[in-house]
Parts: C-alpha cells; structure tokens; sequence
C-alpha cells in the first residue's frame, strides 16, 4: 500500500470524509427534527462523494469513472429524496397538530 | 495544477457551507445553506467526472429536496435551542472526528490497482444496445435495483399520503388555489412548461448514450407539473382517481411485465431477448419516465389537504 | 485573429465576473430587499450574459452555442420572474417603505 | 474470485416469486374496486405462503441452496438471489407469522378503500417483499434498497391513527432508521472502494480482512443496530412499537426489526474470520445483556399492556445479540454450533409469541376499552381464548418448557456452558426471571376472579381470537423439535476466510 497521489479524486475523497464527521455530528447532537433531517442529508451528500472518489479512481476501459458506483449513487439519490420527502411530511403534519414546539426535543 | 486548485476551493467550500448549515442560527437559514450545498456538491461531481450524477444532483439532490425543505423551513416553527451537554458534545464530537479520520485513512492508502467493474461493464456493454454505461448498469445489470427502486419511490408517495387526515382521503394535495397574483409566474409558466417538458423529453431520450435518463428526465417534468401548479394553471389531481392511479403504476407494470416476459423468452427474470434489447429497455424507460414524474411530482405536493 | 478572440473572450468573463462580484457586494450590503434585487438581477443579466458571450468563439458547433444562449434566456426570465415576485412580497410585507428594514 | 460463480439452480424461480408477488399485490391493490381490497391482499399473502414453503422444501430436499442470477448475470456485476437453510427456514417463518395477521386485521380498519385499510395492507406487502428480499438477497446495495423498503413500510403504520403521540413516534422512529440507513451505505462504500465487489459470496472468499473491512463493519453494525432497537439504540421501539394499531405492531416487533438483525448476522459470520470477531462480538454480546436485563426492568414498571409487551421486545432482541459472541467465540465451525441453532430458535419463538401477544393485547384493549394491567380482574372470564393466547406466548417468552423460547434459550445456556462463558449464562437466568416476572404482572389478575363483574365494551370477534391463538400455538410447538443444532440451518452457508 502507498500513499494516494493527490489528485481531484484524493482531495474529493477527504472532503467526502469530513462532510461525513460533519453530519454525524448533526444527526446525533442537533435539537429539532428539522436540523437533524438536514444534518441527515449533509451526511448522505458526504456518502455519496466517496461513492464519487471510488468510481473515478476506478476509470478504466475508456469511462472516465467505473459506472457502477455511480449508478448506485443515482438510485441512492432518490431514495434518500424519497426519506426526506416522508420525514418533512412528517414534521408538517406534527407541526399542524399541535401550537407548541413540534420540532423539539427528540433524541 | 489549475484543475487542483479549483478542486481544492470547490472542497473548502462545500465544508465550510455544510459546518455552516450545521451551525447556523435558525432553520430557515440552515435550508437555505443546505440548497447552496446541493449547487457546490454538483459542481464537485462535474469535477469526478460523474455527469449523471451531477444531472441527478441538481435535479433531486438540490432541486426537488431543496423545494420540499423550503416549504418545510417556513411552515415549521424553529427549535428552540436545545443545545446538548459540553460533555456530549466532546464525546460525540470525537466519534465523528474517529470515523472522519477512519474515512480519510482509507482514502489515503487506497488499493493498488483500484477495484473496479468498468472493464466488466463495457464487456457486456454491446449486448444491452446502450451506449451509456450508467444506463446499462441501472437497466441490465442492476435492473432489479432500479425496479425495487421504483417501488420505494412509489412507496415514499403512499405514505406521504398516509399523513393526510381521514376526511381527505382520496382529495387533492396542497390547499385550494389562490388567484394568481400579478402577472409574471403564469406567464413564465406557461413560456417555461412547455421548454422544460421538451427538456425533459430530450434528457430521457439521450440517456441511452449519453449523461441523462429516466431520473433526471422525469424530476424536470415533476418540476414543471409543479411550476404550473404553483401558477394556477393547472390543478394537483385527485389521489383516489382511476386514471392517476393507472399513471403511477404503468411504470412498475411495464417493468415488471418485460422482466417476467424474460423468464421464457430469454432465460431469467429481467432478461431481454437478444436483439430487443435497446426496443425494450426503451419501453420500460419511457413507462417509468412518465410514472416517476407523476410520483415525484405527488410527493412534493404532499398529503392531501382538501376533501374530496 | 484566434489571438483577438481569446483576448475577446478573456475580457468579456472577467468583466461578467466583476458584475457578479458587485453584485454579491450588493446583495450582502445594500440596506433593504429592492435594492438587494436590483444588485443581484444585473449580475444575473450581465454578469452572466458576459460569460455566455466570452465562451461562445469556444462552444465549438453552433448547436452548443445555441444552447448556452438558451441558457442564458431562461435565466433572464426565471431571474426576471422571481424578482417580481419577491419584489411583489415585499412591498405586501412592508407596504410603508416598500421592504426596506434593518439588516 | 472463482468461488463466487453461481448458476441459477432448478426451481430458482421461486425466488423471483418471493419477490414479485408481493409487488404486484401492491399494485393491484391500488387498482382493484375498494371491496377486493382485503381479498387481493390475503391472497397475495397466502399465495407467498406457498412459495416459501416451495423454497423451504427445494433446500431441505436438495441439502443446498437456491439460488438465482437476475437476467443471467453473474455478481459481481449482476445480482443473485440466494436461499441457504436460515434464509429458507426465515422467509417460511415470516410468511407463516404474516398470513394469521392478515385474518385478524381483515375488517380491523374500517370500510375498505379508506384511508387506513388502504396504508395497512400496501405496506403489509411491502414488508413481506422486503424481507423476503432481505433473507435471499446477495449483493450489498440491493439489501440497502430492500432496508430503505422495509423501512419506508414500517414508519406510515406507526403513525396510522393519526395522533399527535404516534406521528412524534413515527417520525423519531424514521431519524433513527435513516441515519441506520446513512451509517449502512457508508459502508457499502467503503467495501466497494476496497474489494470492487458487493456481493456475498465473492466477499467472503476474501482472506485477510484489513482495516477497510473493519471500518466497514463497524459503522454497518452501529447503523443496523440503530434499525433493530438494540440497547442503547433502542429508545425509539417503545413508543412506536406500543403507538401502532396491534396488527400492525405485531408485524414490527416480530418481523421488521428482525430484518435488520439478519443482515447483521450476516455480515458477520460471512464476511469476518471468527478469531477477527472476537472483541466485537464480545461488545455485542454486551450490549444485547444490558437490552435484557434494562428492557425486561423496564417492562416490569409499565402500567400499559401494550408498552409492557413493546419493552418486552426490547428485551427479547437483546438475547438475539448474545449469538455473536456465543457462535463466533467457540472457534467450532460457527454454523454448526448450538449457539447457531439457538438464535434462529430465539428469533422464530420470539417471533410468533410477540405477535400473538400484540394481538392479543388489541383484542383486550376492544373487549375492555383499555390496557391497564392494574385492572384486568375478570379478564379470563369476558376472553378466555385471549387470555389463554397470552398465557401461551407467556410461556414461551419467559422460556418455561415445552416452548420454542426455552428451547432457544436452553440451547443458548448450552452453548454458554459449554464454552465456560458463566456470565452469558448468569444474563440468560436472569432474564428469564425478570420476563416471569413481567408476564405474571398480566397473567395473575386476568385469571383472578373479579370482584364485581367487569364490563365488556364489545364482543371479541373468535376469528380474530383464533388467528392470534394460532401464532401462540406454534410459538409453543416449536419447542417439541430436537433440542440440538439443525442441520438444515447450516445449509449453504460459507464460513468466512475458510478455504
């Protein structure tokens, strides 16, 4: 094993690890549903990129990335669309249901 | 070395927006920093490379996630800041500094030679008839990923609507239209609905071949359904209607249909028959196009909010 | 006359660039939401326009030409729509001195 | 990466059909008049009854796997579905649990047509084709999209009446799945980033593991964890499990959060060589003790029936971790130990005992109009065969003899003795005691005769009786199998690292 050159793929790769420390973060310690559900998507964003960096430093056979990897990420877009869509709905409906504080509190 | 710091700027950028949007003061603004992360993560998959991706990313990741949390952003109150302990913070601070730090050692001493299916991928390329490898992984190799995939997103559409209250099962999504006030969104409207469902047409059509398809395709069209809805022109459909509910499942139906059809014309579930491949993954393509969009479309109209 | 074109189109992206620098400058500085609009709109309409005219010798067929100018159309008019209407809202929200607050 | 050639084996088919029929069920629900509702979904249900006693049957006969290439490729590049004996053996029992449920919830919700029968019965079959997915699918990404499914199912039926308590429930509930789900992808991408491959089987021919491998695992557990209630991940359970309308919860605590466990007992024992496990395993093995002991403690304090029975399920998960170490610490080939057989039993018992108990809780809460357990003198009188469906599934999950609970349970001792882990067998006995103690809370006033006659709000419906004394019933059978390991469960399976 030898150190990465660094490449666009390296710096990606670094990038996908600290947005992933990021989120973690968020999901875990944020109040708020609405916070966490954000921090939640940073963090699937940060998922995606390693994804991304794997891909690429698998170019080969005249693609400029493997296409698996970024076939996964587009199905992994749109589900992660789809959780998001049903936890805001979620959060509205609660919202609606009662005056007070809807978002709060939930570890 | 140019190409370098431009990766390196868009990368500071992107954390420092997404340490903003953790950080930031109240929700909307969080939001409106998590659509700004959308745009730079995009410009970051142009950069790798990814082109579909980075189509997807604009079109679902920024664009219709981003709609859906502005709503949220103004119709839900903020928080109140409930700040965790100092010692939780440190403690969990310190996994998620671990499983970065983890992260970033892997990316670091990656493999040599780099795992990878490209070379696979193009084997097999010539018998799917698709020139987009991302294609052929999503309808040949991985076609039952996409038609699980499929049923999730119709999934995620029944149980937005499973928030709807009893008394409206069955109505309209969205409150009741309100007049369209001033002139300029009907009129961009109705310029911009009928170029952008051309768009969409076309993204889906070059998907064969080229950065595009039935996902990136099929959101556009979702975002002009509800262009139009947003400037009166058009109104959300009745969720207990026959032909909606046909519309929704036709995509799943074709797909599934074709894949049975592969038992015993071609030896396995979601298998094509030599040279129907491209005619077939086309039907099953246009199917889903128009199911998704309609799907996408309903999720972001939300539950149904009006009797029906 | 490559020579003159790229010296063309150094000039034209750097100038659309300083209309996008101004107009973030104004955006993040002028006190209320209709100035704020009125900054933003210009980098949009020139800014941009400028960098779509500094890339045309290079789009490389007129079809990709084309579309960078279409590009550019729909952002005008997208750019122009929404102005209106948060100009719109704005001066709903703040009738007596037609959005202007305190930062 | 020759070990992972697979053929499609004769009858593969059947795979297909675990998958598709529940789809198209889905489907016509949505299409079919509102008055075939129930009908187009109970016979979906049965009809996946057969194909899973179909696929039960090729692997017991054939003593080997089925398996199945989607479109004729061959994994890495494609997909492969893949029935081993416990994958076999699973989807027969989920599907064996989901058809009672199905003619205890007919009629449970309503007109058909509305609202909540339309949400029960779509993601009633959305979770049987998530699982059945789960329990034979081979390639990473497609149980990530089988997860996503089955939690996409789970959530809307949490909230299904609509309250202000259920939707808090709900939507807590998803936060967790979603960032079990998030932590589960992470680390679908490092393994591909390390190995070019998600599938199974190629994985596990894999020598050596490396950091990647471990990272890779670690943060998959910490997010299936999440998924399956596992102390201290488990707050969510209780409100969710207990908010749900009792069908409904039944399905959840008996089978969705079993799915999640399955991937993780597969990553485990396939991708980790035993003696790589040993400190993880032993964690797990930790955690799943302090699941016992607190969810059972806990279980002792609700007033409530059905939180009782929901923190009872916290509790009962937490012995399904004690495999890990039990299986993978005895350094015996990990598929034919006790402690092997042990967890499937205690996943199967636990399985059809919760959901009898969840059904019957429902049908005390519309005998009564409550589930106050302080106030259940006389309940064997108004619903004897409710009562006796309780006091069934009591049995087995306290592990009282003969029961599929104490045969799980009496295994897991076994194994415990045998490998002279006295403190995995002090957490068993322990629990024991506490879920005798939990369950002797209901039991004793329901047989206790009233005082002054208490009064009956509605009749209970002996159909629906029946359905959940069915479960209890086979919850008891289950432990007049042998008590020794089954060799159908170590049917396919390919030992990590091995040769």
């Amino acid at each position: 094993m030898s150190l990465a050159p660094l490449d666009a793929a390296t710096l990606y790769g670094l990038m996908g690890a600290i947005l992933v420390g990021l989120g973690l973060y968020g999901v875990v310690l944020l109040g708020g549903f609405l916070r966490r559900l954000l921090a939640f998507n940073l963090l699937g964003g940060g998922v995606f990129i390693l994804f991304g960096v794997v891909a690429r430093r698998g170019a080969g056979a005249g693609f400029g990335g493997d296409p698996v990897p970024q076939a996964l990420v587009i199905t992994g877009i749109v589900v992660a669309f789809c959780a998001t869509a049903l936890a805001i709905t979620l959060i509205e409906r609660l919202t609606e249901e009662d005056g007070d504080d809807p978002s709060g509190g939930g570890s | 070395m140019m190409g370098l710091v431009l990766d390196g700027g868009i990368a500071l950028l992107t954390i420092g927006i997404a340490a903003w949007t953790i950080r930031a003061g109240d929700d909307f603004a969080a939001v409106v920093g998590f659509v700004a992360y959308g745009l730079v993560l995009t410009l970051a998959w142009t950069r790798l490379g990814a082109y579909d991706v980075a189509l997807t990313e604009a079109a679902i990741g920024g664009g219709a996630t981003g709609v859906i949390l502005m709503r949220a952003g103004a119709r839900v109150k903020p928080a109140p800041a409930a700040r965790a302990s100092r010692r939780a913070r440190i403690i969990v601070g310190a996994l998620s500094a671990a499983v970065a730090a983890g992260l970033s050692a892997i990316v670091l001493l990656p493999p040599q030679p780099a795992p990878s299916l490209a070379l696979e991928v193009r084997e097999h390329l010539a018998s799917t008839g698709l020139g987009n490898p991302i294609g052929g992984v999503l309808m040949a190799y991985r076609a039952a990923d996409t038609f699980l995939e499929t049923v999730v997103v119709l999934l995620a559409l029944f149980g937005v609507w499973s928030l709807g209250r009893d008394a409206h099962w069955g109505g309209r999504p969205g409150p009741a239209l309100r007049p369209a006030e001033g002139g300029a969104l009907p009129l961009f409207a109705r310029v911009l609905v009928p170029a952008g469902i051309v768009i969409g047409i076309y993204i889906v059509w070059v998907g064969a071949d080229a950065p595009g398809g039935k996902f990136q395709g099929a959101t556009l069209l979702a975002a002009m359904a509800i262009l139009a809805g947003m400037a009166g022109l058009v109104q959300a459909p009745a969720t207990a209607g026959r032909r909606l509910r046909w519309l929704l499942a036709a995509g799943p139906i074709v797909f599934v249909g074709i894949g049975l059809a592969g038992i015993p014309l071609a030896g396995a579930f979601l298998a094509y028959p030599p040279g129907f491949e491209k005619p077939l993954i086309l039907v099953i393509e246009v199917a889903l196009t128009v199911s998704l969009a309609a799907m996408l479309a309903l999720i972001v109209a939300g539950p149904t909010e009006r009797a029906p | 006359m490559s020579v003159l074109l790229g010296l063309f189109s150094t000039v034209a992206i750097i100038a659309g660039i300083v209309f996008f620098v101004a107009g973030t400058v104004g955006l993040l500085r002028f006190p209320d939401a209709l100035t704020r609009l009125h900054a933003l709109t210009k980098a949009d309409n020139l800014g941009l326009g400028l960098i779509v005219l500094g890339l045309l010798p290079y789009a490389g067929s007129v079809g990709a030409a084309l579309k960078l100018v279409v590009i550019w159309a729909l952002v005008q008019f997208a750019g122009a729509t929404v102005a209106q209407m948060i100009g719109a809202l704005a001066v709903r929200e703040h009738p007596t001195s037609a959005g202007r607050q305190r930062r | 990466m020759s070990a992972g050639l697979l053929a499609t084996s004769p009858g593969g088919d059947v795979l297909v059909a675990a998958i598709v029929v529940p789809v198209i069920g889905i489907l016509l629900l949505w299409l079919v008049r509102p008055r075939a509702v129930e009908w187009v979904a109970l016979a979906a249900l049965l009809a996946n009854l057969g194909v899973a006693v179909a696929v039960l049957r090729t692997v017991s006969s054939s003593a080997a796997p089925v398996a199945y290439l989607i479109g004729g490729w061959q994994p890495p590049l494609g997909l492969a579905l893949r029935a081993d004996g416990i994958a076999a053996v699973f989807m027969a029992m989920a599907a064996t649990v989901l058809v009672p449920v199905a003619i205890y919830a007919r009629g449970a919700f309503g007109a058909p047509g509305e609202r909540r029968p339309m949400v029960f019965w779509t993601m009633l079959l959305a979770i049987t084709a998530a699982l059945n997915l789960i329990f034979c699918g081979q390639d990473l990404f497609n149980l990530y999209v089988a997860l996503e499914l089955l939690t996409f199912a789970a959530v809307p039926l949490v909230s299904l009446d609509g309250s202000r308590e259920t939707l808090k429930a709900a939507l807590r509930y998803l936060v967790f799945a979603l960032a079990g789900s998030v932590l589960y992808l992470l680390g679908v991408a490092i393994i591909y980033g390390a190995y070019g491959t998600l599938d199974l089987i190629g994985l596990a021919s894999i020598r050596g593991p490396d950091g990647a491998l471990l990272l890779a695992i670690g943060v998959m557990t910490a997010g299936l964890a999440a998924k399956t209630a596992l102390f201290p991940l488990h707050l969510w359970l209780p409100p969710a499990h207990a908010g749900a309308p009792p069908a409904a919860s039944a399905v959840l605590s008996a089978l969705v959060v079993k799915g999640s466990f399955f991937i993780a007992l597969r990553l485990w024992f396939d991708l980790l060589p035993p003696e790589r496990a040993v400190a993880g395993s032993t964690l797990l093995g930790v955690f799943g003790a302090a699941a016992v002991i607190i969810g059972s403690a806990m279980a002792l304090r609700q007033a409530r029936l059905k939180l009782l029975v929901a923190y009872s399920t916290v509790a009962q998960l937490g012995y399904l971790f004690l495999v890990f170490p039990l299986g993978l610490g005895s350094g015996a080939a990990p598929f034919e130990s006790t402690a092997w057989t042990a967890g499937a039993l205690q996943l199967m018992a636990h399985a059809f005992a919760k959901a009898a108990m969840f059904m019957a809780a429902g049908l005390v809460y519309e005998a009564i109009g409550h589930d106050r357990i302080a106030e259940f003198r006389g309940l064997g009188r108004i619903a004897p065969l409710t009562v006796l469906t309780m006091t069934l599934a009591s049995i087995s999950l306290m592990g009282l003899p003969p029961s599929g609970g104490f045969s799980a349970k009496w295994l897991m001792l076994t194994a415990a003795f045998g490998e002279g882990a006295w403190w995995w067998v002090l957490v068993i006995a322990a629990g024991g005691l506490l879920a005798a103690g939990y369950v002797f809370r209901i039991l004793v006033p329901a047989f206790t005769p009233p005082e002054e006659p208490i009064a009956r709000v509605k009749p209970v419906v002996v159909r629906r009786e029946a359905a959940a004394l069915a479960l209890a019933v086979i919850a008891i059978l289950i432990g007049f199998l042998p008590l020794a390991p089954w060799p159908l469960l170590a049917i396919g399976r390919i030992a990590a690292g091995a040769p």
